[in-house]
């Protein structure tokens, strides 16, 4: 082994990549490496970068390990593993200096794939698998599996947790789990043979070299679209109707696994829901609006082509006051875009979704443990507002494993359906009007199709109808009808979730005397922590603020307000939210300054640092906004 | 805007089995134009939810954007009802009947509505069979946006303009027997006999039941062939300012199963309705299929039941859905509690 | 008659409003009204408000006479003329104390449609029909034509101009002509019997009583929609693909009339042009896309509904860099909102159409004569920039007739097709690629399919790629690639039309030490420059800029910045303008005021001055926004 | 990633009458699966394309999103490509097509791209006769987003998750057959020496032609039937991980026309293949239609050359359009130029 200068060291805090080929169960055995770590009791978050493509191309896994509980990305990757020649070349050069490079020797390294700043290891993957499985099918497959062994010793893993894993994975089929088992100890023997281990990077169990919240809690490991699944199943969602897309895909496949278990009616073993994938966007949005006018806890889950083939239909439902939940899990670009990649580049699209004046209600969650609470609060809101709520996931949260605090549910919960008049309401009430803003929170009193024999009967229409919801094309109609809507929009602000904050991190003597605020939400917020420790660090002290709806809590400008430079930390090119709260806050736009990552891979800590760290070393935020502030 | 009868009614009128009269089938005055075909059709479906004894807030009304599908609002008043968007009613009433698996549910579009925008929709929701009555005011034209030919209009047929449609029509009918729908007819506005009892029988149907009603428009009327004719009243037409827009009468008929019955439009034009002999089998769909694409070639029209699979499947059993209305569960039904997340949780560890 | 105290004077300046019942022929007949006053020489701006129905709903037709040349809705009205007993009450209520009611009084008036502070003329209308008319069609008919020739008598019209304008309507069916002329005729006399005619309000022709910019040019009357059909057929449009949606419908019906006319191949008789009326608004653009990427210039033409179901196909032009062309004429609402009704309600959902970060081209006519130009223009732009283009018109404009300087054409104009390769271009060109910026405008060389046997060929995918075409799915590439398409949008700014400043109005002594201004488009500008009028004779100075182009040209924020106080009028409820300059100038919101009509009628002067006034007596132009500008 | 012949071939390889070696059709390297049908597919139109020695840049490609759509990229890389969005490639088709009538169209889509999504599109596609060849790469499932089942989907047939298809497939061919397609016919993407006569066939037809390509999904194979033929091999695939992508060989067959042939899939499940006779006529639409719905019903996918109108008039016809390509055409013939606009003036005076 080519020894380097000074090799990267680190208990616990490290970055690992797996370079594989997709179609090859790679991502499966990478999984099996981030839940060792994870049932070892350290922090960990894998990611799986995955192409657009079935089998062939090239697909990345990242794992990141930090002792203090930093789920998002760092940057930069300590120990790359790997195993896929198209893309070997520029695996190398991602290695950090004093980094480390695991590699198939079988055949010998390609004379320009040096580095002196870096570490090899060789191990002759497919060799040895040759050698030990007769099957290709066997081979392919354990090879991925034997490097997991080889990193288990190389890290100091606990070899018995990976042996548990494999055991529970393969429960019942004993041939499988022996040969998972063997494949590891394969690997794990090779090494510890031919290097010595572990490396200055490595895993450690125990209280000194964990964070404690992380070590008392007793967290889970999940993706947000199964935590939103468990949502819809505990907010009482019934209707499901959905078209296949890339990152949301898994939403409903988790609704499907979970309804069948929890969701059967005991007595005629019936199903207490209704799943229908749609023949498109469109029709999938179509049934959940048509299901809600109904009376029913409808939902959709779909990704950025969808969203734009449902904004019709939104506009409809927000006119006609209409519930619906539709669970927006952001990729990148259109179709032919980059649908497998990450990005928070539908704000705009959502929250003005439709032609005409609309405004939609956006909730934006952080953690699997928000997808769940949010998914179950969206049914709340959308039958409480009488409009369509959209989740604003992505497919960094969405399709991950995420370490979380467990789930969590009060059992003296119940649903919120809103003004809802059943038949004894409708005789009670005196002269009923659909439209009628009788507690003057915009929110007006609906009925439902079948209620009552002669009172509550009403046509449902966009906007050209009076109070009575009787037909008119009236100006003045029309105008104190669309006032009120956004008297009901003013009403949401309360009902929707308030933005959270930190307290302020301590800096003993700061560089600035200027007031320093980052505003964030979604996936950008673990890096963004990161990255504000890491400031702290060198003497800027930034307060946070991570919003989680949209309309904006009046908190969200009262935070702009109290601080002289407000950055607004987000993963798209527009910087869409910042000019949201621009909008809707009536924010002079200079004063929020844009930290912005766009590139597919979610936004790493150290790259919002430095951007933050640019803007404070340029004197005066104002450089960065077209206008000074004074304007 | 029609005539319409006074809603006050002489105090002994007949009742259903309901103690309903038919008045309290009524709508909202219709805004159609007088004698347009669609108002025909309001009248037979009130007429057959009372002959039915459906109560009428039992029946959710849907329907898309159009002339047509403005019809709901001019019947069954003590309906809810839904005007939604252009072509999209299917996915509609298809969510709202799983919502509510307990209401009859008719949903009224136009061919426009149905056959253009609306084709993908359509042809999903016939192979879902959703238990609905779906009604196709079929005009042939846009009537709302003023008369362009929509796709079922006849090969040759002129638009008001004058420009004759060089496609040929959809078949409604024919795509729903294609793709299996369990109850296939097809009528004529005018033809009170045939329709409303159609009407009755496509309610009572479990599943998804089609009816396309030839439904002229009487201000736009170019629904069908005979281009010759049309020129007939021509001139005549062009003295009218666009914007001038005749009072006539609809058109009614009467004729024999087993005839064809040739019918003069509005336009002068003729179209020929072929009602089908009394020992017509309506349970092959291959043959149904058969006789109204050979009808079609003959330029007639075949009308009357084509097709009936009384026992099919719907939707809600292809789901297997729990015999009581979705929308009727509450707490217990739908939220497993803590003990059941608690284990989630472990699986998750 | 009863006489009321004092009446409405006024010579050429006045608003007389028809009420009629839809589908009766009242539009023909009230259009004759308006083109006869035209004929005169005296400004004229007539609007017809009419149902989303087809007959028997009331309808209305406002005509507005202007000696100043003011086309926009003044407010108010002076002379009613009201037939249709649905809407009688409410039309009364309309007029102006000191106005002047019409009516039929072959039945005498209900006693509570009284007001004393106005005259009544009754005219017999119905029994003169049915006494000198056969048919139900002709007394029906011909009772609007009886209406106008009283109108003649009361107004002062020149006869014979109305005469004329009859036998050009029915050239060559004499039965007809002479019908309507004794119609006419009818209307005349009976007025001139029963009262004393001319009234206070009344036309007058000759240079003392019209302004003399408008004698001098030889104005044409026409609507916005047959304006936009000539520029497609002038800018060289050869496929036009659409589905029907009003008010957008009349655009293609008029360039399907003028292609038949000036696009047949002489040698042939076959068409130089294809117009497809697709399924839906989904097709239309598709096609609309299709033919762009294959060398044509293709339009499509919608409304609301219709840019909301081609957003997805708009995200994949804008990534695509595909020249496409859409006319948006807009209306209120949704589907089933009020499709019959003006607003300017699109600019965000045209701004920002499609998920993901995209910006597009629109374009903001405000006459006759500008839809011709700007949509000559907008297949020019859509070429050169290679993404579509959104021409904002709306209802207002486009289906009413507009008094309009004569459209002009430059013979020397030759079509810029951009940066396009022919074969002779691949031969001359070393390494090409697709999506090399080799001028450094962001705008690239493309190449149409069938042009080499074996150059120049590539795939055309969203946004997975490279410079060179070639798929990829790298980080690295998608921002390079984004990143240029902002460099393109910079410069956009340059090629669109820049807006339009007048000199400032004087004003003797001012009430305000502030500078003042005004910004607005489309529709809203005539109504704007009439309000600005009545605020400078109060002692208000304001200085106004149209915009016609998003992205806006730099004078845009320079205007802002010369200014304490910026008005941003428009026709929408959120202020969508306001919202999209303060996001894309990066002005504080609270600088710009916003005046606001959204009733679906269009806005009038006398409406956009009182809201100016008021903000102006209110201290402080900050009480309108949320934040103080010092924040 | 496909097995991929190398790019460099034997210089005296065979050319056709255009000197072109059958290199000049190569595309780019396959990224699909290894054995996916999808690529025989691509390889029968290369094929096609040099066998009838079509210039390969006057050709274009048009598809939506999918594996299938992405195929385009692997063949004809002398010929302009678009993959546009999913579903809607009928009208970026049409739009084509309309703006160059010289260039020969193939439209390759997937049973999701054109049955689910598509429908609408594509029915009025077939109405409107576009010249160009349109291939649907049918395999019953949604490939790209890991193999859901799509509405071609027969009864019965089981996802690789396990769950049974409810819904009655939806017949294109019949669909195509019913709206009056000119060209229809069905083969299988392994059966290489019907699929390559019917490709060419299909380009040389002017106007819409139509072929239906059964083309198993290798990977999550779930196209057909047989429901117990998959539990078999159902054990064995448990074991893999989700993400794992056995390499497999693609299907291939033989058999003469006339006769049925089973095919037995990657899963174990067994389609049956019927090759129309020679004796079959292709030339009774309404008659085709019948043959291909009664072989459905007998659980057979009739395959081969179902139905051919060799004279009918495609769109440009419809239109008729001047031969000249509209994108040709410059400013002498689009610009009126000043006088014409001054008469237009005049008459708005
Ligand atoms: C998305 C959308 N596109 C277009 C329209 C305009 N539009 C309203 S009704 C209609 C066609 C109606 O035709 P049909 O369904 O046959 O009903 P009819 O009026 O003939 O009864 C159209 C195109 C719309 N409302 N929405
Ligand atoms: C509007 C939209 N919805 C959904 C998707 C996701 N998507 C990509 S391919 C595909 C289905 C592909 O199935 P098919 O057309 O049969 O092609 P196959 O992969 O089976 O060959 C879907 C749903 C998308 N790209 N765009
Ligand atoms: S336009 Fe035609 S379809 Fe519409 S109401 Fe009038 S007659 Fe009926
Ligand atoms: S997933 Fe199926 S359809 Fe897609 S490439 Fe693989 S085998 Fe072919
Ligand atoms: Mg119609
Ligand atoms: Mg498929």
């Amino acid at each position: 082994m080519k020894q380097s200068a000074k090799q990267i060291q680190g208990i616990n805090d490290f970055v690992v990549k797996f370079a594989n080929v997709n179609g090859t169960g790679s991502a499966s055995a990478n999984h099996l490496f981030a839940k060792a770590i994870f049932r070892m009791g350290i922090p960990v978050s894998p990611r799986n970068i995955f192409p657009s493509n079935i089998q062939g191309l090239p697909t990345w896994y990242e794992v990141r390990v930090s002792k203090n509980g930093y789920l998002g990305r760092r940057g930069g990757v300590d120990l790359m593993l790997s195993v896929n020649p198209q893309s070997m070349e520029q695996d190398l050069r991602g290695v950090e200096p004093g980094g480390y490079f695991v590699y198939d020797n079988t055949k010998p390294l390609a004379p320009h794939l040096r580095r002196d700043d870096v570490s090899f290891f060789g191990i002759p993957l497919t060799e040895m698998c040759m050698r030990e499985f007769e099957t290709p099918r066997l081979q392919q497959l354990l090879k991925n599996v034997v490097y997991v062994g080889a990193l288990a010793a190389l890290l100091n893993m606990k070899f018995t947790i990976l042996k548990d894993l494999v055991a529970d994975q393969f429960k019942g089929k004993e041939k499988l789990i022996s040969s998972n088992v063997h494949a590891l100890e394969m690997g794990y023997q090779y090494v510890t043979e031919n290097y010595d281990c572990p490396l200055p990077i490595r895993l450690e169990m125990g209280e000194d070299v964990v964070a404690p919240h992380i070590l008392e809690s007793e967290h889970i490991l999940m993706n947000g679209n199964t935590a939103t699944a468990l949502g819809a199943i505990y907010g009482g969602a019934t209707v499901a109707a959905w078209y296949p897309i890339t990152p949301s895909t898994s939403v409903v496949d988790a609704f499907d696994k979970y309804a069948q278990r929890m969701r059967i009616d005991p007595g005629s073993g019936k199903k207490n829901y209704a799943i229908v994938q749609a023949e498109d966007e469109l029709a999938a949005m179509g049934m959940v609006v048509g299901a809600g006018w109904n009376g029913a806890r409808a939902f959709t889950a779909t990704s950025g082509p969808g969203l734009s083939l449902m904004s019709e239909f939104l506009g409809l439902a927000y006119f006609a006051e209409l519930p619906a939940v539709l669970i927006n899990v952001q990729r990148s670009g259109p179709s032919t875009g980059m649908p497998t990649r990450s990005q928070q580049s539908d704000v705009l699209a959502a929250a003005y979704a439709s032609h005409g004046d609309t405004k939609q209600v956006l909730l934006f969650p952080a953690t699997p443990r928000e997808c769940f609470d949010m998914t179950v609060q969206a049914f709340d809101l959308a039958e409480q507002l009488q409009t369509p709520v959209i989740m604003m996931s992505d497919l960094d949260l969405g399709m991950n494993d995420w370490m979380s605090p467990p789930l969590e549910w009060d059992d003296n919960y119940r649903m919120n359906r809103g003004k809802v008049l059943d038949a004894k309401g409708l005789d009670e009430a005196t002269n009923w009007g659909r439209y009628l803003d009788v507690d003057g929170d915009g929110i007006c009193y609906r009925t439902l199709p079948g209620t009552h024999p002669d009172k509550g009967a009403f046509f449902t229409r966009g906007s050209s109808k009076n109070e009575m919801a009787v037909y008119s094309e009236s100006g003045a109609d029309y105008v104190k009808n669309v006032d009120r809507l956004l008297r009901k929009f003013e009403t949401a602000k309360s009902y929707v979730p308030k933005p959270k904050t930190h307290p302020p991190v301590k800096v003993k003597k700061p560089k600035t005397k200027q007031k320093l605020g980052a505003l964030f939400f979604g996936t950008s917020a673990s890096p963004c922590y990161e990255a504000v420790e890491m400031l702290a660090a060198e003497g800027y002290p930034i307060d946070t603020m991570r919003i989680r709806a949209f309309p904006f809590h009046d908190s969200v400008d009262e935070f702009i307000h109290a601080h002289d430079r407000v950055f607004v930390v987000e993963q798209n090119r527009d910087g869409q939210m910042r000019r949201l709260i621009s909008n809707e806050c009536e924010i002079p736009p200079g004063k929020l300054i844009p930290v912005l990552n766009y590139s597919g891979t979610p936004i790493t800590a150290r790259n919002i640092a430095s951007q933050i760290r640019d803007n404070l070393n340029t004197k005066g935020a104002e450089v960065v906004a077209l206008h000074p502030e004074k304007a | 805007m029609s005539y319409v009868k006074p809603k006050f009614r002489h105090p002994n009128l007949p009742v259903n089995t309901l103690g309903h009269t038919i008045a309290d089938y009524d709508g909202a005055i219709s805004t159609l134009c007088a004698g347009c075909g669609h108002d025909s059709i309001s009248a037979a479906i009130k007429n057959a939810c009372f002959l039915s004894s459906i109560p009428p807030h039992r029946i959710a009304k849907v329907s898309g954007i159009g002339c047509s599908s403005k019809m709901p609002t001019y019947f069954l008043g003590k309906s809810h009802g839904f005007n939604s968007v252009h072509g999209r009613m299917p996915s509609v009433a298809t969510g709202a009947s799983l919502a509510n698996r307990d209401l009859t549910y008719i949903g009224v579009s136009g061919d426009g509505d149905t056959a253009s925008i609306g084709m993908g929709q359509f042809v999903h929701l016939v192979r879902r069979n959703v238990n609905m009555t779906y009604i196709v005011a079929n005009n042939g034209c846009y009537g709302l946006t003023k008369g362009q030919d929509s796709a079922t209009a006849d090969l040759g047929s002129v638009a008001k303009g004058g420009a004759v449609n060089e496609f040929d029509g959809i078949d409604l009918a024919s795509l729903a027997l294609l793709q299996g729908a369990s109850f296939v007819a097809r009528s004529f506005s005018g033809d009170k006999d045939q329709l409303e009892p159609l009407i009755r029988a496509a309610m009572a149907h479990k599943g998804f039941a089609f009816i396309d009603v030839v439904s002229p428009c009487v201000t736009f009327n170019n629904h069908a062939g005979s281009t010759k004719s049309y020129a007939e009243t021509r001139d005549h037409l062009d003295m009218m300012p666009l914007d001038f827009v005749p009072m006539r009468e609809e058109i009614r008929t009467h004729y024999p199963p087993g005839t064809t019955q040739g019918i003069t439009l509005h336009d002068g034009s003729v179209i020929h309705l072929h009602k089908a002999s009394n020992d017509y089998q309506a349970d092959d769909r291959i043959a149904a299929l058969n006789a109204v694409q050979q009808a079609k070639e003959d330029e007639r029209i075949l009308t009357g039941l084509l097709y009936l699979d009384p026992n099919t499947q719907d939707l809600t059993q292809t789901l297997n859905l729990a015999t009581r209305p979705l929308n009727e569960l509450g707490d217990e039904e739908l939220c497993p509690g803590s003990r059941v997340l608690n284990s989630v949780n472990e699986g998750l560890r």
